[in-house]
Parts: structure tokens; C-alpha cells; sequence
């Protein structure tokens, strides 16, 4: 399970009204737990130091954090490491990634109702265009540099994206 | 004038007593036994000496070893710190045969205030209000029913020489009264070799408010207003703040006043405790003295701005305490941090700590004596850490704690990090509303079996 | 209002800034570099997004990345912390275009400011005492010789664009202004790519005092002290404290006036720092406008009990500021550490820390984004954690200082821990005698080499 | 050199006036230093908070610590190693050692112009008194509980030894 996955869950989750959601998958157990209810706490004296005034609002608890597996000090778990590398994902087949080069939001299709540029099979050429990243309304086409064959597709349209992401694994000529 | 301080202690606080000296220019002596060699409070005094093996009652609580260990390295006070020897009232006296600065009280105050009874009275005298109940030990059932009709049921049966709820037993009828009485009698007999017991009324949804003091032996004290202690499990407090949620500028001038009548009255010296049960009317009774310093005074130290180990050095050197008005300000919290699994019934979880990353930043503090790698060895108690944060009021206090918890990185052992984060986030909790039994109420969640 | 933070800066200021943020109940979004993966900035975030290599030009400079990330995560507000992006008008000018709230000061102010005459100017025309010098900037040596014959050798040719020294010339006598103006242009050409100069009086035995400032956007300002932050390697802070040991309230109300006046001219919004060269004669000149929290912002928010990053985001938020007199209480001092070799001109050392063991207790404050075990990347700057002390008055924080700068093990890199706790040793420095130039007189002793 | 020889040399270092020692012995290099001379500290203001006075005389600097060779926090370096261990000490010859009981002053004869009790070389047996320790005015003889031949005495007259501190090592029977 990926980082992106994870977001989207917690998205998911946060907008639901559900409290708690657990998921296991394989070896990988993840937990979401949203806030208790806040309570507003009465209190005399000043809410802000030197002269500020009292909070409109009585300050919501944080949301607990995402349950990362095992995240030592020491060697910290990688959080964002690639699905290739998780347990919850199927082992992907052998071959290379293309990453983002740009941080943005994923589309996978020239528009909503376009077939995707690429599917899992498909032969690339240098220059073929792979997806579209949105950021700042601008739509930059992500160009394919290397001629071979679409094995994966990893991440889907709408989906935020961050630089370095895997989004596509290729089998390279 | 002192010189050079022996810490008669181990663990947090005897690093906590060592950082104050050395910031006032003093040399430190560090004691420890053959399980702390790693701590760091040996580590950071000037001197350490070894004066025995694991058990207590052959290292900590040697006289004599200790003794001899300030007479090799020319000390000219001890400081006890809290627990082992800190309220002894004859390992006080021997300090001053010794013609070495015992840093707290003379042993006739220790003594009178370790025997609950005397105390009591001596509080009633001084003008301090204190529960209902026996002037003294009662010794035979037929009186004790009789003072338990007189200020009415329920009554609590409570061993002289107790603490920790041993020798503690609540009456909520007559017909029960004979059973009860005899059985606390026995359990005191069986746990301190003293079956003398008293009889008072039992308050009801009392809460633990305490009443930090400083006296300069002479007759004069001033007091650092109050700490709320209500959050306990089993006697054993897992969380303190300063200021209390329920005290008010009048309470606390009540109470505080009450505290400075009580210790005024015995001539107190040094930093001591005065608690009180504050029941829900907003009436308030003495509960007992402690005679030194107490594990949660930094939360009095963060709304105060004092170092109350500072405080107790300069009271032992004879500086004169001036005037001066109590200032509170801000909110301060403070988690004991304990090498325990909270979802295990708190069970001690000693061992190695592979990782520790202790929070930080604005109103953060950590007094500990552990570091990565670290065995907590399980001859002492269990406490590792403690987390003290301050905020402009209760509520953004809270939220520190919580941010503060959230960073905090322990691994290799179980550690109460879990019930706090769960504490706070209680709405009762959050609200004020919690009594000394709040806990039993408590439903902690355990995350591993969330999905059973 | 703002909801949720995206901090576009790394290291313990990203770290403090997330902090606050939930501290507050906001969300927050760290943005990284590749060479920071393991950064506790990532980890404590609510959500991490990378947005390029460890080279700062493609990711913490780049302001379409940051943007995107802010917009794939709903950050309402952006929070740039100090370096990097703090001070770019044109970010805090593309934030307003995309609805992103900058949390610090609108374009217009950020770029006057940021130009050297005419923050001066400004400040001038507003009344704030200024260096005697030329009026804007001076292209030819011909007049700038005349002015400086007009305010009396030395003086000082300048970079309107720099910083950091580059640019900067002091010249004694008029035989060698020629030359000297010449060089101070070429270097500024070559270092920003603006020879353009100014001219002043040189102003000898300065001490920088800066003053912290916030105002509300409306014309309202209001100031929190002094910082003395002359102890500085070649232009580098290396120690601040708060109060200064030489200004009293009668020069901390003077130069707070000055600093309000001048903040209040260009109707300042948040966070901003006056800075004052403070002659030995007590007169003080504006030296510039830092338009951002500072790294030594702590020793402030120590001796005046405020969250100063919580006070920016209130005001972003544009909650009213309310009148409020100062009170400054105790004194604090900030030790940068920084991952650097003291006795090897202070060369950086990055690399791998093995050992991470901060101090704490009474007084003592940590802000740090590393651990034991974290690699410091080479691509940034070295500093790796502040440690904050705060004591009674200045005695007494110069002692907890040694005390917690004495338990400080940072083991695998080297640090400036060494040099602060000589510099905190040196009879000059206890006893307030020091100016910007006093590290070029402090001779660090290397005690690898002591007896050689 | 174990802890009771940097202490005896900080005592020396202490009232010699000199501000420095450096000692190099085998691998081990110790590094004595004393304070920097304290400066008082003109500073308005009170002196400690919460209405106490002012103190009487300035705060000394704490003293440098003793540079002990390499204190690692993962696995502190032990302080109090036995000297046989450091390698500033002759190796021992290869026994048992014999440990303090208690903490106090060494004594090696039972009067100061006494013989001592024992020296190496000397047989023993159980009961033989080998030294007394003073604590707290009381005289306590330690007493031999094996047969052999002493090889070595580690402490000297009138040095402070602490719990579990070697004394002698013995060759037993």
C-alpha cells in the first residue's frame, strides 16, 4: 500500500463520518482512527499570551496519526517507499519506472471521457506522451524516453502525485 | 554554607537535584548500586560511589554506606530527593550527628507527620480543617462504632502507619462495621507491623489537591498554590497539573492559607506538600503532609517560575526567604512516563530501550535519566520519564501534551505513553470532571484488540 | 480562516512551525527533498509531499512545485519560515494570485525591505535613526567620495543587494575610497549581479541588537524586546540572548518606539525584525528590516512567554492584535548547534550521527530536527539543533547553558558545542564586554592540541 | 588508572594553583583542566525569582569535566573500571580479586607507623585481617575468606574505596 493510498483513504474516512476503519492486507495492518469529539473546555484567565485575544473557537483535538507500521528512530521506515516495495501490493513484474518528474495531480487521459494514453500493454516510443500532470492549472504532458512495453500503470486519474513517484513500469526494449 | 551535595537518590530525580547544583556552582556526589552504573545521574555528577548491590535495603536505604560515602568525598549536605530515605525521620537525625546539612525538614517534624494520627491533630490545632472522624488510634471495634455513629456512614477505616491503600477500608453501614475494622487492623498488622488504626469520614468523589509550601525553619512559609493529582490508579498518580480545574483565586487563597497555618505551625523547613481531599461542595480536608519534595513539583515550577530544588538549597544555607506574592500563570501538565503496558493492568515492563527520542520545542520539557540503549534494570520503580508542558491556559495545554506525546519515540519497552494520549482525548477529562476515581471509570482502549 | 499549513522549509524551523500548527488544531503539509526523506519534518506532518532533488533551486526554491503541492493537498496558507523563500516578494506575490494565504508580509513590503536604500530611506522619512550616508544608491566614485568626505572617514561602500559580507568595504582614509568603492561594486556584480553600492558611516565597536516586531497589517505594531545577537563569525549568529546585557529599559523603550515607527510606516503584517547597530556611546542606527521569523526567535518567545509562531498565524488569520504592555522576564540565550568543526574554521561536517542525546529539565529547551541515526545531507546548512536556556537573569542562564551544552552528546559529527562552552567561559563574555568583531579577537582553544 | 587516581589527581590539580595537567600513559590520555577564573556578572535585576535574595557571591563556573576517554551514550564507557582492566595499570598477574564489603577509607595497617597487614607475596587463610575500612568513625577489619598467596594490593593507605571496589588480588589455594 502506497502513500497515495493511504491519503485517499484518510480522505475517504475523513469525509464519511465513520470513527475508525481498520485494514489488513497481507503482512500490512492499517489503522485510521478520526478525533474523539471535541469538548470545549471552560477556562478563566486569557487564552492568548501578551495581549491576544480569547480563540473564536475552542481548539479541535489533532487526529490521531496514521498507524505506519513500525516506525523506528533509528532506521525510520521509509513512508513514501514505492508500492513495488510494500506487501500489500501484487509483486510487480520486473522492469523499470518511470517516475513524476513534476509535483501535481495525475491524468491518465487526454480528457474525462478520452481512452488513457497508455494501458498495460501497449508500446511506447521516445517522445509518445504517458499522462498529463496538473499544477497551477497548468496541464504538463509527461513524454515517454525510452521505447518498450507498458507493464503497470500505478496510480490513478485524479490522483495527486509527488516528485519521484513511480507512476508506470515499463519493460524497456 | 554548602559546598558539595550528596544525592541520596537514583533515577530523574537525582539528575534533576544534580543539574540545580551545578547550575549554583556546587559539586555533586552521586550514590548508586551496582544496577545503576549506567544511569545517568552517575554519569553527571562530579563524583559517583558505589555503595552497594541492586536491592534497596542494601544501597539506597544504607544509612551507614551512605554516610561513609559523603564522609570519603568531604560532602557537606544530602539531599534525599523523594522516596527511599527522604521521609526517615532517623536518617535525618544521623545526618545532623554528623554534623551533615540533611537538605528538608528536622526529624521531629518527619516524625510527626509520617504517623497520620499526630498529624492530623497537630492540623487540627494549627486550625486546619481535617475530616470528621477519631481524636487518634482507636484500638477496639465497640469505640470505633461509636465515633463511626457519631459522625455518620459511610466511614473509612484507615491504618495509622499505612499508605498505598493497604489498611484502608471503607464502611458504608453499621452492621459491616465490626468485619471491616477488623480486617484493615490486620492487613496494617501484616504490612507495617502496626495494627493501630483510625476511623474518619469517608468523602465522596473526593478529588486530590495538594498544596506545595516552602518553610524557612523559623516560623515563616510561603506557599506555590496547588496541584490537582485526582488522576490515579490504584494510589499511584499517572498525571498532575497546575493550576487545578475546579480551584479558583478564592479556593486557592483558602487553601493556601490553610497549608501555611498547618506547616507554620510545626516551624517547617524546606519544600513539603500539604494534600487535601476537596469533595464536590468545594469543602476541603487534610489528608496528610509529605515532607519533601514530590515527583510532580515541576508543574509548580513551570506556572510559578521557580526551581524549587534551588528553593530547598537556599532554604538549607540559611538565606532568608523574602515576601513575596504568589504568581501563577499559564497552565502546566505533567505525564509520568512509566516503563509499564498500559493494557496489560499497567504490568512493569523493564528491559533495554532501543530507541528513545524525547519531544521538544516551545513549553517542552523532559526530566529523565534514560537514553537509547539503556536497561531499565527491575529492582526500582518503573517511572523512565517525565513530560511536563506549559500553555497560556488548560486548553492549548492539553494540546501540547498531546503534540508533545505524539513525538515522543520509545522502543524496546511498553511505556504509559498510550493511556495519556487516551486520557486526553477524554471529554471528561478535557472538561475538568474527574475525580481520585476516575480511572476505575476509565475504559482505555487497547489498539491490538480493536479488531478482535 | 486557515485550516491547514503547508510549510515550504525543512529542518527544525519546519519541524517548529508544524508544531505550533497542531498545537493550534491545524493540518499541516510538509513538502521535501529527496535528501530529506528521513527529516522529522516528514514524519510529524499531517501529510508529506516531495516536490524535487536535493538540490534547494529545483525544490525548496522552486515556487511551481511548492504551489502544486499546496494544491494536490487543500493548503489554504503557506508558512516559509526563515531562508529559502521567506523573504521573495514575488512568492508571497503568486501566493496571493492562487488564494494561498503567505503567512508574512505582502509583496510590497517584503521587496522595499529587501532593497537596502530604500528600507533605509523609508526608515528615515519614518524617523528611525539612520547611519549618516548617501541618499540611495551611489554609481560613481567621484560622489561617493563626496559624501563620504561630507560625513567623515571611515566609512563603509556596501551592496545594495548583499548580504552575507559580499560587498562590503570598509574604507579608512580617502587615498583608498577609490579603490575599495571599485572593489565593493565588482564584488556585488559578481555576487548578485548588481554593483550597485551605498555609502555610510562605519560605525566601530557596533553591537547587533535587533528588535522583535508584529503587526497586524492595519497600521497597528507592536514590539516584544531586544535580541543581542553580536556574537557572530563572519556575519554568522552563532549565540543570542535576550534581554541584551546592555540595554536598559529606558534604551529598550527607545528602540522599541523607533522599531514600531518604522514597522507601522509600511503598515507591517506578522513577524518582522529591526535590526540595530548599538555604538559604544549608546546611539543606535537602523541597519535593516528582516521580513520573516528569525532562527533565534525562541530567546524572545522565552523572556516574554509567547508562542511567536502562533502569533503570526493569528494575525494571518487576522484575528485582532490587543494592546498589550511588554514584560520581559528572566533572560534566555540560544547556542546554535551546528553540525561544524570549531577548531577547523568552523568546516562543515556532515555525515551520519551515531549518538543524539539532548539535554533537559528546568529551563532547557531543544528545538532540533535530527535523531540518532539521521545522515545529515551536505546540501544544506549545518545547523542541526538550538538549544534554548532560560535562567533567572543572565548569570544564571549562563550557568544552566554550560550545564545543558555539558550534557549534550552528539556523537558520529562534529559540533560547535566546544566553542560554546569556551565562548560561555570567557570572562568577557560573562561580564557583557563584547561587539560584532569580538570572535575575531576569541582564541578557541583546541584541546586535541593543548599539548603540542 | 582507575577512578580513585583521577580523583587523587584532581584534588592535587585542585590545590596546586595549576590550571592544567595532561597525562599520556600507554593509550590512556587524561586531560585535567580548572575553571576558567570567574567573572561577577553585573546584572540588574533580582537575582532568583519568587521574592528570594539576592546571592551572596557570584555563581563559580562549573568545573571542566574530566575529559574521560570517549563517553558514548549507546554503551557508556564504564567509569569506575576495575584498574586491571585500564590500560594505564601493569597487567595483573591472573587471580581473584577481593572486594571492598563496604564504602569508606582503606587502611593497610592497624596503625600508622605499623607494619601492614598484608603485602604481596604473604600467605593467607581464612580470618586473616587484610585491611580495615573507616566509616563512620568505626574501624571495620576486612577479613580473608580463602587460603592462598596474596598477589597484588591495588589500593594505597588512606584512599577512599567504594562498594565492590577491587583491593587485592590473591591467588587462592
Amino acid at each position: 500500500m502506497d502513500l497515495d493510498r493511504i491519503k485517499e483513504l484518510l480522505r475517504i474516512v475523513a469525509e464519511s463520518g465513520v470513527s475508525e476503519v481498520e485494514i489488513e492486507d497481507g503482512d500490512l495492518r492499517l489503522i485510521v482512527r478520526k478525533n474523539a469529539p471535541s469538548v470545549t473546555v471552560q477556562q478563566p484567565g486569557p487564552a492568548y499570551p501578551f495581549g491576544w485575544p480569547p480563540m473564536a473557537a475552542p481548539l479541535p483535538v489533532p487526529a490521531a496519526p496514521v498507524a505506519y507500521p513500525a516506525p523506528g528512530m533509528q532506521a525510520p521506515a521509509p513512508v513514501q517507499e514505492p508500492p513495488a516495495a510494500a506487501p500489500a501490493a501484487p509483486a510487480p513484474k520486473v522492469g523499470t519506472e518511470i517516475r513524476a518528474p513534476i509535483v501535481g495531480t495525475y491524468y491518465g487521459a487526454p480528457a474525462p471521457d478520452a481512452d488513457p494514453y497508455v494501458r498495460p500493454g501497449d508500446r511506447v516510443k521516445p517522445g509518445d506522451v504517458l499522462c498529463i500532470i496538473e499544477a497551477m492549472k497548468l496541464m504538463n504532458e509527461v513524454e515517454c524516453e525510452m521505447s518498450g512495453t507498458i507493464l503497470e500503470v500505478l496510480v490513478e486519474n485524479s490522483q495527486p502525485v509527488e516528485f519521484d513517484q513511480p507512476l508506470f513500469v515499463i519493460d524497456p526494449d | 554554607m554548602i559546598r558539595k551535595v550528596l544525592i541520596a537518590n537514583r533515577g530523574e530525580i537525582a539528575l534533576r537535584i544534580i543539574r540545580t547544583c551545578h547550575e549554583m556552582g556546587l559539586r555533586t556526589v552521586a550514590v548508586y548500586s551496582t544496577a545503576d552504573r549506567d544511569s545517568l545521574h552517575v554519569r553527571f555528577a562530579d563524583e559517583a560511589v558505589c555503595i552497594g548491590p541492586p536491592a534497596s535495603r542494601d544501597s539506597y536505604l544504607r544509612f551507614d554506606r551512605i554516610l561513609a560515602a559523603a564522609e570519603v568525598t568531604g560532602a557537606d549536605a544530602i539531599h534525599p530527593g523523594y522516596g527511599f530515605l527522604a521521609e526517615n525521620p532517623d536518617f535525618s537525625a544521623i545526618c545532623e550527628d554528623h554534623h551533615i546539612k540533611f537538605i528538608g525538614p528536622n526529624p521531629e517534624t518527619i516524625r510527626m507527620m509520617g504517623d497520620k494520627s499526630l498529624a492530623k491533630d497537630t492540623m487540627r490545632d494549627a486550625g486546619v480543617p481535617v475530616v470528621p472522624g477519631s481524636k487518634g488510634v482507636v484500638t477496639d471495634v465497640e469505640s470505633g462504632r461509636g465515633i463511626a455513629a457519631e459522625i455518620g456512614y459511610p466511614v473509612i477505616v484507615k491504618a495509622s502507619a499505612g499508605g498505598g491503600g493497604r489498611g484502608m477500608r471503607v464502611v458504608q453501614k453499621e452492621e459491616e462495621f465490626a468485619r471491616q475494622f477488623q480486617m484493615a487492623s490486620g492487613e496494617a498488622e501484616a504490612a507495617f507491623g502496626d495494627g493501630s488504626v483510625y476511623v474518619e469520614k469517608f468523602v465522596s468523589s473526593p478529588r486530590h489537591i495538594e498544596v506545595q509550601v516552602m518553610g524557612d525553619g523559623k516560623g515563616r512559609v510561603i506557599h506555590f498554590g496547588e496541584r490537582e493529582c485526582s488522576i490515579q490508579r490504584r494510589h499511584q498518580k499517572l498525571l498532575e497539573e497546575s493550576p487545578s480545574p475546579v480551584v479558583d483565586e478564592q479556593l486557592r487563597a483558602r487553601m493556601g492559607d490553610a497549608a501555611i497555618r498547618g506547616a507554620e505551625a510545626v516551624l517547617y523547613e524546606g519544600a513539603g506538600t500539604v494534600e487535601f481531599l476537596l469533595d464536590a461542595s468545594g469543602e476541603f480536608y487534610f489528608m496528610e503532609m509529605n515532607t519533601r519534595i514530590q515527583v510532580e513539583h515541576p508543574v509548580t515550577e513551570e506556572v510559578t517560575d521557580t526551581d524549587l530544588i534551588a528553593a530547598q538549597i537556599l532554604v538549607a544555607m540559611g538565606e532568608p526567604m523574602a515576601a513575596a506574592d504568589l504568581r501563577m500563570e499559564g497552565h502546566a501538565i505533567e505525564c509520568r512516563i512509566n516503563a509499564e503496558n498500559p493494557f496489560r493492568g499497567f504490568s512493569p515492563s523493564p528491559g533495554r530501550i532501543l530507541t528513545f527520542h524525547p519531544p521538544g520545542g516551545h513549553g517542552v520539557r523532559v526530566d529523565t535519566h534514560v537514553y537509547a540503549g539503556y536497561v531499565i534494570p527491575p529492582h526500582y520503580d518503573s517511572m523512565i520519564a517525565k513530560l511536563i508542558v506549559r500553555g497560556a491556559n488548560r486548553d492549548m495545554a492539553i494540546h501540547k501534551m498531546l503534540r508533545a506525546l505524539g513525538e515522543f519515540v520509545i522502543e524496546g519497552v511498553q511505556t504509559t505513553i498510550p493511556f495519556h494520549l487516551q486520557l486526553l482525548r477524554h471529554p471528561d477529562f478535557q472538561a475538568g470532571r474527574f475525580d481520585t476515581r476516575f480511572l476505575e471509570r476509565f475504559e482505555l482502549q487497547d489498539p491490538d484488540a480493536a479488531g478482535s
